[in-house]
């Protein structure tokens, strides 16, 4: 990567971008009432506002040609060996992630003034979404480990509070624990590999790290890429730590679309691409990472297929995809910038379907079981088409953003040339033609057949503060995949971070690859037209099925396996401790002092209060010394 | 034709003092009109043991071999004949409170009366008073301090008797509960007779031995020829005597009995001064007459201070009774002195002497106090010893409280207290001696007994007050006259300086650490 | 002002207010609290005060003063403050204004007088600054034991139902271990003696001893074990959470934000520079203490159903935290611990008001009686779930930099041990977050669905302290601005500290790395 | 014949009258006993004093005697008194202090 300038003009200020929203949660936390009614304009101005600084800070980095620019902060740390500064790395992958954050989160800012209108809470909900916006700044903005683990955990709270924004319901409180407890265990990973750092290279900045990381033991250097990706496994929901997402959809929806959905998941994908120096040295940890990214992608898809809720549906699709992107950076330097590329698309659709998904819920009061759903297309038109173009765009209908980007990430699996390429390949265009079935069947069974709608539910198109970024939405996941591959390649762009992409020879025409694609995808969606479309949609789902419905449904069993693994011992554990806590470690101490107290009884008893017993005692006693004095000379 | 010894009468002043005092109480009590007799004995009695005091500490520095080698007034024996004599003038003072018992006194008008008979009865309601403790207890007090000054075991015997004839009378005299008094007298008095006899024949043996009980001469004897059997055995006995008198275990089996019987003013009079005497004979005996076999008897003492220090801490913590936990507490610190005795080396020449002098003191000023605030709180039948009434003082009078739990705090060791920097002094000596296993079980000892003494605290504080529920059978805090308030305030105060400046009693001390003979 | 005997007047001024509230008639509350607090800001005023004049790069001991005591033992009055003592001045200067703010109608059991409530907390004051800022092993002996009596009456007097119980482990606990500290403390003495020709207790002189190893093994457990007791570690915990339930709030957050903190404290001060080889003989040993203490203590308050009692098994938790940093012999470990005694007593500290505060509304110490509190008492629950992630350490709050620092300074020198400790930050969110679930979280349970009493008295109304038995308020009021006055300065310094802790760090430093070098440390 | 036969007697006599104080129960008799004691040494005293050609030993004896005189006198006063109350001399029934 070049070497880094001194942050000058506007990217002296690029601290803002963390600043503004950062004090709007204060504003909105600390002002408590006074500020109910317009707090929520506080909110989205202040994230509109950093969106429009990163846009003017990225056209200057784009000035300089992608040189990446240093803010100097202040001394966090320093003590000892340690000297960690609180800084700032604005570079083109930064820059990439800082657009989609405040640019998604701006549009989603809009959407909830809306969809939170009627909610008392609304104050609330923004001030918590402003410090998700701070937070994944700062994770992605950071420019040193440290940093990049302070808006790691600090995304983390701001996602516990969202998910558990409606903490009445012991649903959402319980999802909220999930999602830290499982992200926190991914935080030991992410810990682990900065101590690790530390002892190894004395530094934990980025520059010194990527600087130096060559001249550590391969084993070290694979033993980082294991521990950083545990922790992206715990951020971004994948395989094993991916139970925690579906659950966080108990959220508002906004929150789903922004943070389990856009930005927030995708951290381990940046994670890793940020860490490329690392990977670019192991191969094992590579390996790893391709395999837990294939492996989630099909669980996604298969777990998808099943679920009735159309926020868990979407949810499953987002670790599928999420998967796919793992894949892609698992790859190395042929898969880093195809990964990003869909990271950045599905930000858009994945968005927006999610919008779309609340503003369908918002029409039937808060239902989620799409059995209830079905015929919405008339009722609600523009959500509708949004809606349907963001499905387009993610099962990769051809020349939406989708299909460039997925495919991109196929071919370059393909590329590897190996069997494991093959391998790859294979799941990736298998996981398309599911995730074709899954997103067919919940379009049909939304938006199309007979209408199966509970009574007394009279759906109604959502207010224009919400579609309007649906709209937008869509059109973004209708061009972003021609606009990023073709017309304004990130390959270019990101160029300065992962270096010149070599143009590798394809082992298959991409012509022959998106041809497969696509066939695989019109099967999965004709499957779900035979399966789904052609049948009435019973209005309860159907008890005797097939056991792999059955494991399907059950997302093949990860919270059963979490629970009977961990759950259930770690409480067997805890309660044996606390009864060995009790009788055992304080017993025994309260043991001695019963035995004390008994020996003092026992022994008390020696004193009968007989003259004669005592001047027995004397005589023992003298006959005792004369005795012990003897024996003294003697020996 | 005989020459008479050369006797150096300012150095045998304290003696004279309190001796003369005794014998004149001794005539007030025989030609003196009864109705105005008890401020006359008291004032002779006070007199006396603070004219020794004042005495003593007039010829503080000296250090000389007197009254043809019988008498040894060093700079320890001045040391303890000045604490014995301060701690038996506050004695004296708890004898003369009248304010407490409506009785107007804690000692029966007349022993002779049988307990419970109807003339006892009246004795209760009667005005006349008992006078005849004073000169008993002046006696008593001379007793103990001709112990610490003999440089003769002929002489320690007679002082022994001396002492210990007193205190088997004056234990049998208390006013309430009779009974209890009496059989502690016959106990103390069997016993100790029994115990003086073993001091006795161990006297004889080492005369046998070495030809002569004049510690001097005996120390020369057993540089000379070293130690025989004959010698050892009257060494062993020797030490059974002095051990019962200090009450030690496994000789202190009498201790618990006689403090719970005795009237509380002899028990106090009894735990602080016999205390005092009988280490200064042991301190003596030990370096003086048999310093030389120091490693025979050194292992001995050692086993003893361990058993002592157990078996004191561990009885005490289920009693019931506060005096008699204060009696097996006694035995516990006898324990803790003894390490301090072993504090001397082998030289004698150890920082041990010190410590178990200043130990000593502060131990004597402490008791004293505690059994000055049993005698306060009463209920119907007299004191009201038993725990349970304890319950909730502090609600009903805070200061008594608050005197008591300092005496507690400092009979448990805690910092700012006396009973701290005696217990640091004679743990410090005996470390420096190389005795750390014995200070490691003494200071867990001290932990145990803390309980105890904190159980007290507890009631006194935490606790709802004492037959709350029924309400009159809970105890009354008597309010004390002029003695035990002095009594209170000395002890108290003396408790708390010598906790946070002992600086000045402490170079005292060190001085004073000189035997002679 | 540089010449001011600061120090001494951080001792003499409580402790003189203590004796001033103690002389108050009965029923002078009012005039109680409110000397009590002047007193208190009084300290804390010193305390800054003596920060600000203190030079980072100078002397290791500044404001040094030294008066003969017992010259017999060679005892001396000898103050003396380094960069550690010094933060836990400031934190004792925190701590005390705002516990008598939140002490200040408090619930006291039956024929108890606020007033000596007050007095015996402005004498623990000063006692507490005695401890730290004695430079003579005896003095400090001495303030370790004194200690003991404040606190004792604290919980005996105020405390809850088993206060008895409580009162009488805790302080038989602690003395066990100080006797067998004033064991060493002698042994230490007559070492100095052998080797100075005069004993001496003055630690600049017992720090340049040359010790036996063998003798340096004995003395080092005696003091060892006297810390670990009060620090807590495991297995010498066991009083912690009898002690910390049945105190008073304030006496809790005295208890574990400051007095425990004593036993680290004494690691560090003692333990490594007086003893370094058997420090680093005996160093392994207390690092599987430190480590069993944080993955056990935290599992242990998962299943405590009491919350002042989950709250003493996540300080004892955190206790192997601060162990593991000072055992770990490296300058960053050792100043985490150190930064982590401060932090952990703001956090925790906020964390038992905040519960106390709770308590003192619902009644019950129990979870299980709670439930949906956020929805009646939303700032109660903002400030609960704060003092919560600050005592997990979550980065942004204080706790986080010295939990931090402790385990990347350890993890180059005890890897294995750091790694089995950075797994108890997975168990530090289950506890909490489990905790303020139930409580705050889900449809309202317990106590919020009694109905109010007739007349709705102020939360813990001390008014009603007189009925027997006495009757709380059992509705759920958010908090009162008085509560919020106590409560805000510490949110604040623990967001302060969290982002910007250096100058923390810079007054620690120096005394950490020349007890590093006592220790002919690592680095 | 030798001196220690008298030793070993006044040893017997010691040992008789230790024993006795151990097993009598009559208050009167336990003190006889002790006295008896007194006695034992007297008569080492003696035995030494012969053996060394001093009188030392013999001037003990006086002393001791005296202090047995003086001792015997305070003894029957507290035996009596408690004699009166409970109207039994033995030593067994002055048992209500113990533990």
């Amino acid at each position: 990567m070049s070497e880094t300038l001194p942050a000058d003009g506007l990217l002296g200020w690029s601290w803002l971008l963390i600043a503004l929203p950062l004090a709007g949660a204060a504003v909105l936390l600390l002002g408590g009432r006074r500020t109910d009614r317009w707090g929520h304009l506080l909110g989205t101005a202040t994230v509109a506002a950093s969106f429009v600084l990163a846009l003017l800070c990225t056209i200057q980095l784009a000035g300089q040609d992608g040189a990446p620019a240093d803010v100097e902060l202040f001394t966090f740390i320093s003590t000892g060996e340690l000297d960690v500064r609180a800084g700032l790395l604005f570079d083109p992958l930064s820059a990439v992630f800082a657009l989609l954050i405040t640019g998604v989160g701006s549009l989603i800012h809009v959407y909830s003034v809306g969809y939170m209108a009627h909610d008392p809470a609304r104050r609330r909900f923004f001030a918590y979404l402003n410090l998700f916006v701070a937070a994944m700044l700062l994770l992605v903005l950071g420019n040193s480990f440290v940093a990049l683990y302070v808006g790691w955990e600090g995304v983390g709270l701001a996602s516990y509070l969202l998910i558990a924004f409606w903490y009445t319901r012991p649903a959402a409180a319980t999802a909220a624990k999930k999602a830290f407890i499982m992200n926190r265990v991914g935080d030991v990973g992410l810990a682990l590999a900065i101590f690790v750092m530390f002892a190894q290279l004395g530094t934990t900045s980025y520059a010194g790290v990527f600087g130096a990381v060559g001249t550590l033991a391969g084993g070290t250097v694979t033993a980082l890429g294991l521990l950083l990706l545990l922790g992206a496994c715990g951020k971004s929901g994948q395989f094993p730590l991916q139970a925690w997402l579906p659950d966080a959809m108990e959220g508002p929806t906004p929150v789903s679309a922004l943070i389990h959905a856009a930005t927030m998941v995708t951290a381990g994908v940046y994670l890793i691409a940020r860490s490329a120096p690392i990977y670019d040295l192991t191969e094992t940890a590579r390996a790893v990472v391709l395999a837990i990214g294939a492996l989630t992608l099909l669980i996604g898809a298969i777990a998808g297929c099943a679920y009735d809720d159309i926020k868990k549906v979407l949810a499953y699709s987002t670790v599928s995809q999420i998967g796919y992107m793992f894949l892609a950076v698992g790859l190395g330097p042929a898969g880093y910038v195809a990964g990003l590329a869909h990271l950045l698309a599905h930000g858009f659709f994945k968005a927006g379907l999610f919008l779309g998904a609340g503003s369908v819920m918002h029409a039937m009061n808060d239902q989620v079981d799409m059995r209830r759903f079905g015929g919405l297309w008339r009722k609600l038109p523009v959500t509708f088409v949004t809606f349907g173009l963001g499905y387009l765009a993610l099962i990769g209908f051809p020349f939406l953003s989708g299909y460039f980007t997925k495919d991109a990430i196929i071919e370059a699996a393909l590329d590897r040339d190996d069997v494991w390429g093959w391998v790859l390949g294979g799941v990736a265009v298998l996981g398309a033609g599911l995730t074709a079935f899954y997103m067919t069947r919940l379009m049909l069974m939304t938006f199309f057949g007979r209408a199966r709608w509970e009574e007394g539910v009279h759906p109604h198109e959502s207010p224009s503060v919400m579609t309007a970024p649906m709209v937008v939405l869509a059109i973004g996941s209708v061009g972003a995949g021609a606009l990023l591959v073709s017309v304004f390649p990130l390959s270019g762009w990101l160029e300065p971070v992962f270096g010149e992409p070599e143009e590798a020879a394809h082992v298959v025409a991409p012509a022959v690859v998106g041809l497969v694609v696509t066939a695989v995808m019109l099967l999965g969606v004709l499957a779900a037209w035979l399966f789904v479309g052609r049948r009435e949609v019973p209005v309860t789902a159907p008890v005797r099925v097939s056991p792999v419905t059955r494991a399907a449904r059950h997302a093949l069993y990860a919270d059963a396996v979490n629970e009977s693994l961990f759950m259930r011992p770690g409480q067997w554990l805890t309660r044996a401790l606390v009864w060995v806590d009790n009788r055992g470690v304080d017993g025994a101490v309260n043991g001695l002092a019963a035995t004390f107290g008994g020996s003092s009884s026992r022994l008390g008893r020696a004193q009968t209060g007989f003259v004669r017993s005592y001047a027995l005692g004397i005589l023992g006693g003298a006959v005792l010394v004369a005795g012990a004095l003897l024996a003294v000379t003697a020996g | 034709m005989f020459d008479a010894p050369d006797l150096s009468f300012t150095a045998l002043a304290p003696l004279l003092f309190i001796f003369g005092a005794a014998c004149v109480g001794v005539l007030v009590e025989s030609f003196w009109p009864r109705d105005s007799r008890h401020p006359v004995q008291l004032a002779v009695a006070l007199v006396g043991a603070l004219g020794a005091l004042v005495s003593t500490l007039l010829l503080a520095g000296r250090g000389e071999v007197t009254a043809d080698g019988a008498l040894a007034v060093d700079g320890a024996g001045l040391f303890l004949q000045a604490t014995i004599a301060g701690l038996g003038a506050l004695a004296i003072l708890l004898f003369a409170e009248r304010a407490l018992d409506p009785a107007r006194s804690a000692f029966v008008a007349s022993v002779a009366v049988p307990a419970g008979s109807p003339r006892d009865r009246e004795l209760l309601t009667s005005p006349q008073v008992q006078t005849e403790v004073y000169p008993l207890a002046t006696f008593a007090i001379g007793g103990m301090m001709l112990f610490v000054t003999s440089n003769d075991l002929l002489v320690m015997f007679v002082a022994l008797e001396v002492l210990s004839l007193p205190l088997y009378l004056i234990s049998g005299m208390a006013r309430r509960r009779r009974l209890l008094s009496q059989e502690a007298a016959v106990k103390y008095f069997l016993l100790g007779a029994f115990a003086s006899a073993f001091f006795l024949y161990g006297l004889a043996l080492v005369y046998g031995a070495t030809g002569s009980v004049r510690l001097s001469d005996i120390r020369a004897a057993s540089l000379a020829e070293g130690t025989d059997v004959l010698m050892l055995l009257g060494l062993a006995l020797l030490i059974v005597g002095l051990l019962f008198k200090a009450s030690v275990a496994p000789f202190h089996t009498w201790t618990p009995d006689v403090y719970e019987g005795a009237p509380t003013p002899v028990t106090a009079f009894m735990a602080a001064c016999t205390k005092v005497a009988a280490f200064g004979a042991i301190l003596r005996v030990l370096y003086v007459a048999f310093g030389a076999a120091e490693w025979t008897w050194r292992p001995l003492i050692y086993g003893v201070a361990i058993v002592s220090m157990v078996v004191g801490s561990v009885l005490a913590l289920t009693q019931t009774d506060l005096k008699r936990m204060l009696a097996y507490s006694s035995i516990a610190h006898a324990g803790f002195l003894l390490t301090g005795v072993l504090g001397l080396g082998a030289d004698g020449e150890g920082s041990g002497l010190a410590a178990t002098m200043f130990y000593l003191l502060v131990y004597g000023l402490t008791t004293i106090g505690a059994f000055a605030v049993l005698t306060l709180v009463r209920d119907g039948d007299g004191e009201a010893g038993h725990l349970s009434q304890w319950a909730g003082l502090a609600a009903r009078s805070p200061l008594v409280a608050a005197v008591m739990t300092l005496f507690l705090l400092a009979l448990a060791g805690i910092p700012l207290t006396s009973g701290f920097t005696g217990k640091f002094a004679v743990f410090r000596a005996a470390v420096e001696e190389g005795a750390w296993p014995l200070v490691l079980v003494a200071v867990l000892a001290s932990a145990v007994a803390a309980f105890f003494y904190l159980r007290v605290i507890v009631l006194m504080y935490f606790s709802a007050p004492a037959g709350g529920a029924d309400g009159e059978r809970g105890p009354t805090v008597g309010v004390p006259g002029l003695p035990t308030t002095v009594v209170l305030a000395i002890t108290a105060t003396a408790t708390l300086a010598l906790g946070i400046v002992p600086g000045s009693v402490l170079d005292l001390a060190e001085q004073a650490a000189r035997f002679v003979g | 002002m540089s010449d001011l005997p600061l120090l001494l007047l951080m001792i003499v001024v409580p402790a003189v207010g203590a004796a001033v509230v103690a002389a108050l008639p009965k029923g002078r509350d009012e005039v109680a609290k409110q000397v009590s607090l002047g007193v208190s800001l009084v300290v804390l005023l010193l305390a800054v005060l003596t920060t600000v004049a203190f030079d980072t790069g100078g002397e290791r001991f500044q404001r040094t003063s030294s008066w003969t005591w017992i010259a017999d033992f060679g005892v001396s009055f000898a103050l003396g403050v380094d960069g550690i003592a010094l933060v836990m001045l400031l934190l004792i200067g925190v701590l005390v204004p705002v516990v008598i703010g939140a002490s200040w109608n408090d619930e006291l059991p039956e024929r108890r007088s606020m007033t000596a409530y007050f007095a015996w907390l402005l004498l623990l004051e000063a006692m507490m600054v005695g401890v730290f800022v004695a430079t003579d092993v005896f003095l400090f002996y001495v303030f370790f034991e004194a200690m003991l009596v404040p606190m004792y009456f604290i919980i005996g007097s105020f405390g809850g139902p088993r206060r008895q119980y409580a009162a009488v482990k805790f302080f038989l606990y602690s003395l066990v271990g100080g006797l067998i500290m004033l064991a060493a403390v002698i042994g230490l003495y007559v070492v100095s003696a052998s080797e100075l020709g005069a004993g001496t207790f003055a630690f600049d002189a017992l720090r340049q001893l040359e010790i036996d190893p063998g003798v340096q093994k004995l003395l080092f457990l005696g003091f060892f074990i006297a810390f670990a007791i009060k620090a807590p570690l495991v297995p010498f915990h066991t009083w912690l959470p009898d002690s910390g339930s049945e105190a008073p709030i304030g006496g809790s957050v005295l208890l574990v934000g400051v007095l425990d903190k004593v036993g680290t404290f004494g690691f560090l001060r003692y333990c490594l520079p007086l003893f370094p080889d058997a420090s680093r003989y005996f160093a392994p040993f207390v690092l599987v203490l430190a480590v069993v203490g944080i993955l056990y203590a935290a599992l242990l308050a998962m299943g405590q159903s009491d919350m002042k009692r989950l709250v003493s098994y996540t300080s004892i938790s955190h206790f192997g935290f601060i162990a593991l940093g000072i055992f770990a012999f490296t300058t960053e470990a050792a100043t985490g611990a150190v930064l982590y005694m401060v932090n952990h007593g703001i956090a925790t500290g906020l964390l038992f008001l905040v519960v106390g505060m709770l308590i003192a509304r619902g009644g019950s110490r129990q979870i299980g009686d709670y439930g949906g509190v956020a929805a009646k008492a939303p700032l109660l629950a903002g400030v609960f779930l704060i003092a919560g992630l600050a005592s997990l350490a979550l980065p942004g709050t204080n706790s986080f930099v010295s939990e931090f620092l402790v385990l990347i300074g350890s993890f180059p020198e005890e890897p294995v041990f750091t790694i089995l400790a950075t797994v108890g930050i997975i168990l530090a969110a289950l506890y909490i977050l489990l905790m303020y679930q139930r409580t705050m979280h889900g449809p309202a349970r317990g106590v919020l669905l009694q109905e109010d009493p007739a007349e709705p008295a102020p939360a813990g109304g001390g008014a009603t302290a007189t009925l027997a038995p006495p009757r709380r308020s059992l509705r759920i009021t958010d908090l009162s601005r008085r509560e919020l006055a106590v409560a805000a300065p510490l949110v604040a310094l623990i967001i302060v500290f969290g982002v910007y802790p250096q100058p923390l760090l810079e007054l620690i430093e120096p005394a950490v790395s020349a007890t590093m070098s006592d220790l002919g440390g690592t680095d | 014949m030798t001196l220690s036969y008298y030793l070993v007697l006044a040893a017997i006599l010691f040992t008789i009258g230790a024993v006795g104080v151990l097993v009598r129960r009559n208050a009167i008799v336990v003190f006889m006993c002790v006295e008896l004691m007194l006695n034992a040494v007297n008569l080492t005293l003696i035995t030494f004093a012969r053996s060394t050609g001093t009188v030392d030993g013999q001037i003990m004896a006086l002393f001791v005697m005296v202090v047995a005189a003086a001792e015997v006198v305070v003894g029957l006063a507290i035996i009596m008194s408690i004699y009166r109350t409970r109207r039994s001399a033995s030593i067994d029934d002055a048992n209500l202090l113990k533990y």
